[in-house]
């Protein structure tokens, strides 16, 4: 059998069954099964790249190549099965096995020891698993039941330490918030179902573009599209539903750098990617709202992330910023910039959330002011997560650089100055943010000689992805040039590779590359001004505008809006709807029939003499009645 | 009256007086001995309809192996002792759909129009029985063998005295 | 055809049976004695006739002329039909029993399953008087007879079953004719053996007579029985002693034919099956003579637990020869094989019943409990 | 020969005497024989509906060898249950047993 792209269906299964396995046998096995854990997922980074030679012999034309079967099929209904390759769907297979498989054997190291060891592994499995399915699958019914998967993983994962109060709330926190965008979205698909009759994604994109019925009316397919921007902004983490993240930290740190970093939030990304041309057939307010909103996150997270100092919590922040940015490029209509961004921010974020874990793991601490110099002590995680966040501040050359290139770009394209001033702003708030926990907590003098005792270098199981992922991080952005793609062997840069409507030759913008230039150097420049020595001119300026640091401090209040809100609404009018079930439904509707039916046995229960002859004499008399009235009948 | 006619209604004459004799006797063991006397001259009617083997089947189970047992069971349970009142209350009810279910029966059976011959029956071969309960009533036949194994282990089990019985 | 009317024919074919069930009745009922008298170092019966050859005839007449009682309490018409209930099966029996290849009443078809079919309605009877002479010895020696012939009917039929699997009919005359040179004796030791032992049983004779042992329910369920009734029961006893010799020399002897050729004419088949059923039937006389009678509890385990799967082996083994095609002799192993395990298992129970009580009995017999 | 309906109708008879049987016998032991008599009644037209229309298949033979067989296995265990029945309840009246009654 020729492995490729029509084997798509191979990838799931070789995690699904990995993860069965361990879930039914992992306790008996050595390690807990680990092993088997890191094989599939190597495994499936092999038949990636099989997939991937084959879809580089394949003309564009004929794409996507996939393979279906009958899932449900009766009058009426027909829902077919499949899973489906193209483009975008090769750069998520790309960051999810491939950051995936790192990240799997990296868990080895830090997961050392763990009580739940080999659970980790089995939802760790099925959490790849469900992520693939989501990527492959050609039908948005199958796409929704595997985004409910990564929920479910998600959840699980990062409640991992439910014992701890915190880490079971956050868990919570991510499913219930997550779960509030995923309504929207199971409301949209059903909205395309209905106007369409399908779930495919191919047919539903055709009829969009086309105007068929339902589709036709500019409000209702306006709707829907929002409808499936609210799953994806739950997903993706973008405002106001952006929340859930920097909780999501609770979990193991691993499962940060591979679910909420380099995968599972990227999933509204790649959703928005491939439902692409609706959104442009949609009514531009579509559009305009995922360009707000990705701004409006953009802002909020990068003022956040600029006065947090749990580090693991700086990095989440870095990514709803990423998300934002990403979310940005696909308002201006860019996919190329967004899948761009998507693919090295898979390198560079998860590099930067192991990074912060193989701090935590040799410190067990995450508290900047509490880090510090730890340069010397861990060279390896040092180096690394300095290369990892200039990647994220934007320098250049680094990966990071041309990425947020492509989506300044993009906004140029659009004509409109004013997103790309305030985009270039957030370049150089992010700059900063980023300068400044590395600095706090990797240059400088120890704050706490205690933890600094304590810190050492992580094992190689632990380095070694990390390495693997900054050698990317340096060089991953060059596809974007035409002859850096022609010698891996694409036709061309990568904005040839993936694209919407024209294919985009990449051509260095020298205003806005230099402009953004500037921007990163004058923020990482203002770092150790702000941060230098004891950090007092930093402090001077919070005390400067108070109101301003503590607004940004408890993070725009948002949770305690959140709170107000479902104190005030939620609550009450679950109250009405809990005493209308107790009451009527309840007390009235199940009890009333209950005794309705207790009455009735009561009064019929004479019938029931206990005599066996009264019961056969009812049989006989019934059974000879139909004797009768049969030959009655006949005659 | 051919002299098949005279045999069977003497057989039928004793099938009838022993079922009779089953459900009006007022002594238990009668009743068995009456159940014997219908069930042989069963067999003889099974032999009139030119099925010896069943005939015999019918001699071996029921004459040799069905009335002894329930013959026992009667002598276990003490028949004699127990009250002279055979019959139940709801008797003249049973009479009456018994008769009700003879009559339309009866007048079925005369007044039908059967689709076929009903003078002259075919005589079926031994060996084409045994062939076909053999091949292609196989699998039934080992069903009802399973059948009948499960039934002996729990009678076997119910029967049996428990400790300390 | 011994007549032209088919009615005058069956007649004459009845009477001849009916004559021959009773000469050889009361013939077996003076060999019997004779034989066991010797073998117990006495003469025998020696008054009535030369060397008492008439005392049958003698016995017969008293039984006869003497009068019939009947308990007053007990229930009549089962009473008086018991008799007849055991003696009509053993006489229908004889209708499709072969003497010869020529001389019987009738040929069935099914013949074999015939005789055992019916033969079985006689415990009917058995149970009859058992229940029917208010007796509680009578009720207990007919209980004990229903389990007993129950019980050791099934070995019974299964043995007659290996023979008819050999010889693929159940035609007595077939299967007769299917061992011509070789008596299925040979292929089937074991079957022979579970029919002996089982038609001992079916018999009431040791060591299966416990339905009616005089030193435990003092005869059984005739123990009221008298007079002609009673000569009945006892008609019925020696014929089908003899039905059972006759189809063990049929089914298992080789019947009317010898090893040296079987186009034997009518003289040399009567001396054949005259020779053999004498054979079967001194076998009879011998283990009643000699063994011991067993506990109720030992026989009906002897059936279930030692005869009915052998005889299921027996069968299986059969199956396995006719349907694959195997050569006899494996028959001839296995089954003798067989054979001899049952012997040693006859062998090592009788050895164990010399040996004292096992523990769980005299520790329920010693068992000292604090008085009081 | 004898016409089928001769059967039928001593067949007829024989139902009816089994189900005033079983409906009107107080004893369980004389219910179930009364039972016996019903699945005669059954084989007989069993038997002669395959004599004199079927006998090419001869289901009818077939059946009627497997209700011998299910009504032994019937006997078997239902006086077992009987049996177990006299000795918890000393009877084996059915009336007598009603403890299903409310």
């Amino acid at each position: 059998m020729e492995l490729g792209m029509e084997q798509a269906w191979l990838l799931p299964a070789i995690t699904g069954g990995t993860f069965a396995f361990l879930l039914l046998f992992g306790k008996y096995l050595p390690r807990g099964g680990d092993f088997l854990a890191v094989g599939a997922g190597v495994a499936t980074f092999v038949v990636f790249l099989f997939i991937l030679t084959d879809l580089l012999d394949v003309p564009r034309e004929s794409l996507p190549i996939g393979k279906g079967w009958d899932w449900v099929s009766f009058e009426g209904l027909e829902i077919r099965l499949g899973f489906e390759v193209d483009e975008i769907t090769i750069v998520m297979l790309a960051v999810v096995t491939f950051v995936g498989s790192l990240i799997v054997l990296y868990s080895t190291g830090y997961m050392r020891g763990d009580p739940r060891y080999g659970w980790f592994f089995t939802v760790l499995m099925l959490f790849i698993t469900s992520m693939l399915t989501l990527v492959l699958a050609d039908n948005l019914l199958l796409l929704y039941a595997a985004w409910e998967g990564v929920g479910i993983c998600s959840f699980l994962l990062i409640g991992f330490w439910h014992e701890r109060r915190s880490a079971a709330e956050a868990a919570k926190k991510a499913f219930i918030t997550t779960r509030i965008g995923d309504v929207g979205l199971l409301i949209g698909i059903i909205l395309f179902w209905r106007a369409t009759g399908t779930f495919d994604i191919s047919e539903i994109i055709e009829a969009a573009e086309h105007g068929e019925g339902l589709l036709g009316d500019g409000t209702y397919l306006t709707l829907a599209t929002l409808l499936l921007f609210a799953g994806a902004a739950g997903k993706s983490a973008q405002f106001p539903l952006h929340v859930w993240l920097p909780d999501a930290m609770e979990g193991p740190t691993p499962v940060s750098a591979l679910i909420h970093a380099a995968t599972m939030v990227v999933a509204g990304v790649y959703l928005v990617s491939r439902m692409m041309p609706v959104f442009a057939a949609a009514d531009p307010i579509a559009l305009d709202v995922v360009t707000a909103l990705g701004f409006i996150t953009v802002f909020i997270s990068a003022a956040i992330g600029l006065v947090q100092t749990d580090i693991k919590r700086v990095v989440a922040y870095s990514t709803i910023n990423s998300l934002g940015l990403m979310f940005i490029a696909l308002g201006s209509l860019s996919v190329t910039a967004a899948m761009l961004y998507l693919l090295t921010h898979g390198f560079f974020k998860a590099l930067l959330f192991m990074a912060s874990g193989s701090v935590i793991h040799a410190t067990e601490e995450q508290e900047v002011s509490k880090l510090g110099g730890l340069i010397k002590k861990m060279p390896i995680t040092g180096w690394t997560f300095a290369i990892g966040a200039l990647a994220m501040a934007g320098l250049a050359p680094l990966s990071g650089y041309w990425a947020k290139d492509e989506i300044l770009v993009a906004l140029e394209h659009e004509q409109n100055i004013i997103l790309l001033a305030l985009a270039s702003f957030s370049v150089f708030i992010t700059a900063i943010y980023m300068g400044r926990i590395f600095y706090l907590a990797f240059l400088g003098e120890p704050r706490d000689h205690h933890v600094h005792d304590r810190a050492h270098e992580s094992p190689p199981v632990m380095t070694m992805p990390l390495v693997v992922l900054t050698a990317l991080t340096l060089v991953s952005g060059f596809i974007v040039f035409s002859g850096v793609g022609e010698a891996l062997g694409f036709d061309g840069g990568f904005g040839e590779f993936v694209y919407f409507e024209e294919p985009e030759v990449f051509h260095f913008d020298w205003i806005i590359g230099i402009g953004s230039l500037i921007a990163v150097i004058a923020g990482l420049a203002a770092v150790p001004y702000f941060w230098g020595g004891t950090g007092e001119r930093a402090h001077a300026v919070a005390q400067q505008f108070p109101w301003a640091y503590k607004l940004v401090k408890n993070k725009f209040y948002m949770d305690e809006i959140y709170q107000v809100f479902l104190d005030r609404v939620v609550f009450v009018l679950s109250g009405i709807l809990a005493w209308f079930d107790r009451n009527v439904v309840n007390d009235t509707g199940v009890d009333g029939s209950a005794m309705i039916t207790r009455l009735a046995g009561y009064r019929a229960k004479f019938v029931q003499t206990g005599q066996l002859p009264n019961y056969a004499f009812a049989i006989a008399f019934g059974v000879i009645m139909l004797a009768v009235i049969a030959f009655a009948v006949e005659f | 009256m051919t002299i098949e006619e005279v045999i069977f209604y003497v057989l039928a004459t004793g099938a009838g007086l022993g079922g009779v004799g089953v459900v009006l006797s007022r002594n238990v063991v009668y009743s068995a001995l009456a159940l014997i006397l219908s069930l042989m001259s069963v067999a003889g009617i099974f032999i009139l309809l030119s099925a010896e083997f069943l005939a015999l089947v019918q001699i071996l189970v029921y004459g040799g192996a069905v009335t002894i047992i329930i013959l026992f069971a009667m002598m276990l349970t003490r028949v004699r002792d127990m009250p002279r009142a055979m019959n139940g209350p709801q008797w003249p009810l049973a009479a009456a759909v018994a008769s009700v279910f003879m009559a339309v029966s009866t007048i079925a059976a005369v007044s039908s129009q059967w689709p076929g011959d009903t003078e002259n029956p075919t005589v079926i071969p031994l060996r084409t029985l045994g062939d076909s309960l053999f091949r292609q009533w196989s699998v039934p036949f080992e069903v009802a063998s399973l059948v009948l194994v499960v039934a002996l282990i729990g009678a076997i089990v119910l029967a049996g005295r428990e400790e300390g019985e | 055809m011994i007549a032209d009317n088919p009615w005058l024919d069956a007649l004459i074919r009845l009477l001849a049976a009916v004559a021959l069930m009773t000469f050889s009745s009361l013939t077996l009922i003076y060999l019997e004695r004779k034989f066991i008298g010797r073998i117990q170092m006495r003469l025998g019966p020696m008054r009535v006739g030369p060397y008492g050859t008439l005392q049958s005839i003698a016995d017969a007449i008293k039984l006869v002329s003497k009068e019939d009682l009947r308990p007053h309490t007990a229930d009549r018409w089962v009473f008086e039909l018991a008799p007849y209930v055991v003696f009509i099966p053993s006489f229908l029996t004889f209708v499709s029993l072969p003497f010869t290849a020529d001389w019987f009443v009738r040929n069935f078809e099914l013949g074999l399953f015939y005789i055992l079919a019916v033969s079985g309605v006689s415990v009917v009877g058995v149970v009859m008087a058992g229940w029917g002479s208010d007796n509680r010895y009578a009720l207990l020696g007919g209980v004990r007879a229903a389990a007993q012939l129950i019980s050791y009917e099934v070995p019974l039929i299964l043995a007659m079953l290996g023979a008819v699997m050999i010889a693929e009919s159940m035609d007595l005359i077939d299967i007769v004719n299917g061992q011509g040179r070789v008596p299925y004796i040979v292929w089937q030791p074991l079957g022979f053996l579970i029919f002996f032992i089982a038609a001992l049983a079916e018999l009431y004779r040791n060591p299966f007579d416990i339905p009616v042992a005089e030193t435990e329910v003092v005869g059984g369920p005739f123990i009221e029985y008298s007079g002609i009734r009673w000569g009945m029961f006892f008609l019925a006893e020696y014929t089908t002693l003899l039905i059972l010799s006759v189809l063990a020399s049929l089914v298992f002897l080789g019947g009317w034919n010898w090893p040296l050729g079987n186009e034997a004419g009518i003289g040399l088949q009567l001396v054949w099956i005259v020779l053999k059923t004498s054979f079967m039937i001194m076998l009879f006389f011998w283990a009643r003579a000699t063994f011991p009678r067993l506990r109720i509890d030992q026989l009906m385990s002897f059936s279930w637990q030692v005869l009915l799967p052998l005889s299921f082996l027996q069968i299986v083994i059969n199956g396995l020869v006719k349907v694959y095609n195997w050569p006899d002799i494996v028959l001839l192993l296995s089954s003798g094989g067989a054979t001899a395990l049952a012997l040693y298992f006859i062998y090592a129970s009788v050895q164990r019943m010399q040996e004292p009580y096992p523990q769980r009995f005299t520790t329920v017999m010693t068992r000292k409990e604090p008085v009081g | 020969m004898i016409p089928l309906q001769h059967f039928l109708v001593l067949s007829g008879v024989l139902f009816s005497l089994g189900i005033y049987g079983v409906l009107a016998r107080r004893h369980a032991v004389l219910i179930l024989m009364s039972v016996e008599l019903m699945l005669q009644a059954v084989n007989i037209n069993m038997i002669a509906f395959a004599v004199y229309f079927d006998p090419e298949a001869f289901v009818g033979l077939i059946f009627a060898i497997f209700i011998i067989t299910i009504a032994a296995a019937e006997v078997g265990l239902a006086l077992a249950i009987v049996l177990r029945i006299f000795r918890n309840r000393a009877t084996a009246n059915v009336d007598e047993v009603n403890i299903m009654k409310w």
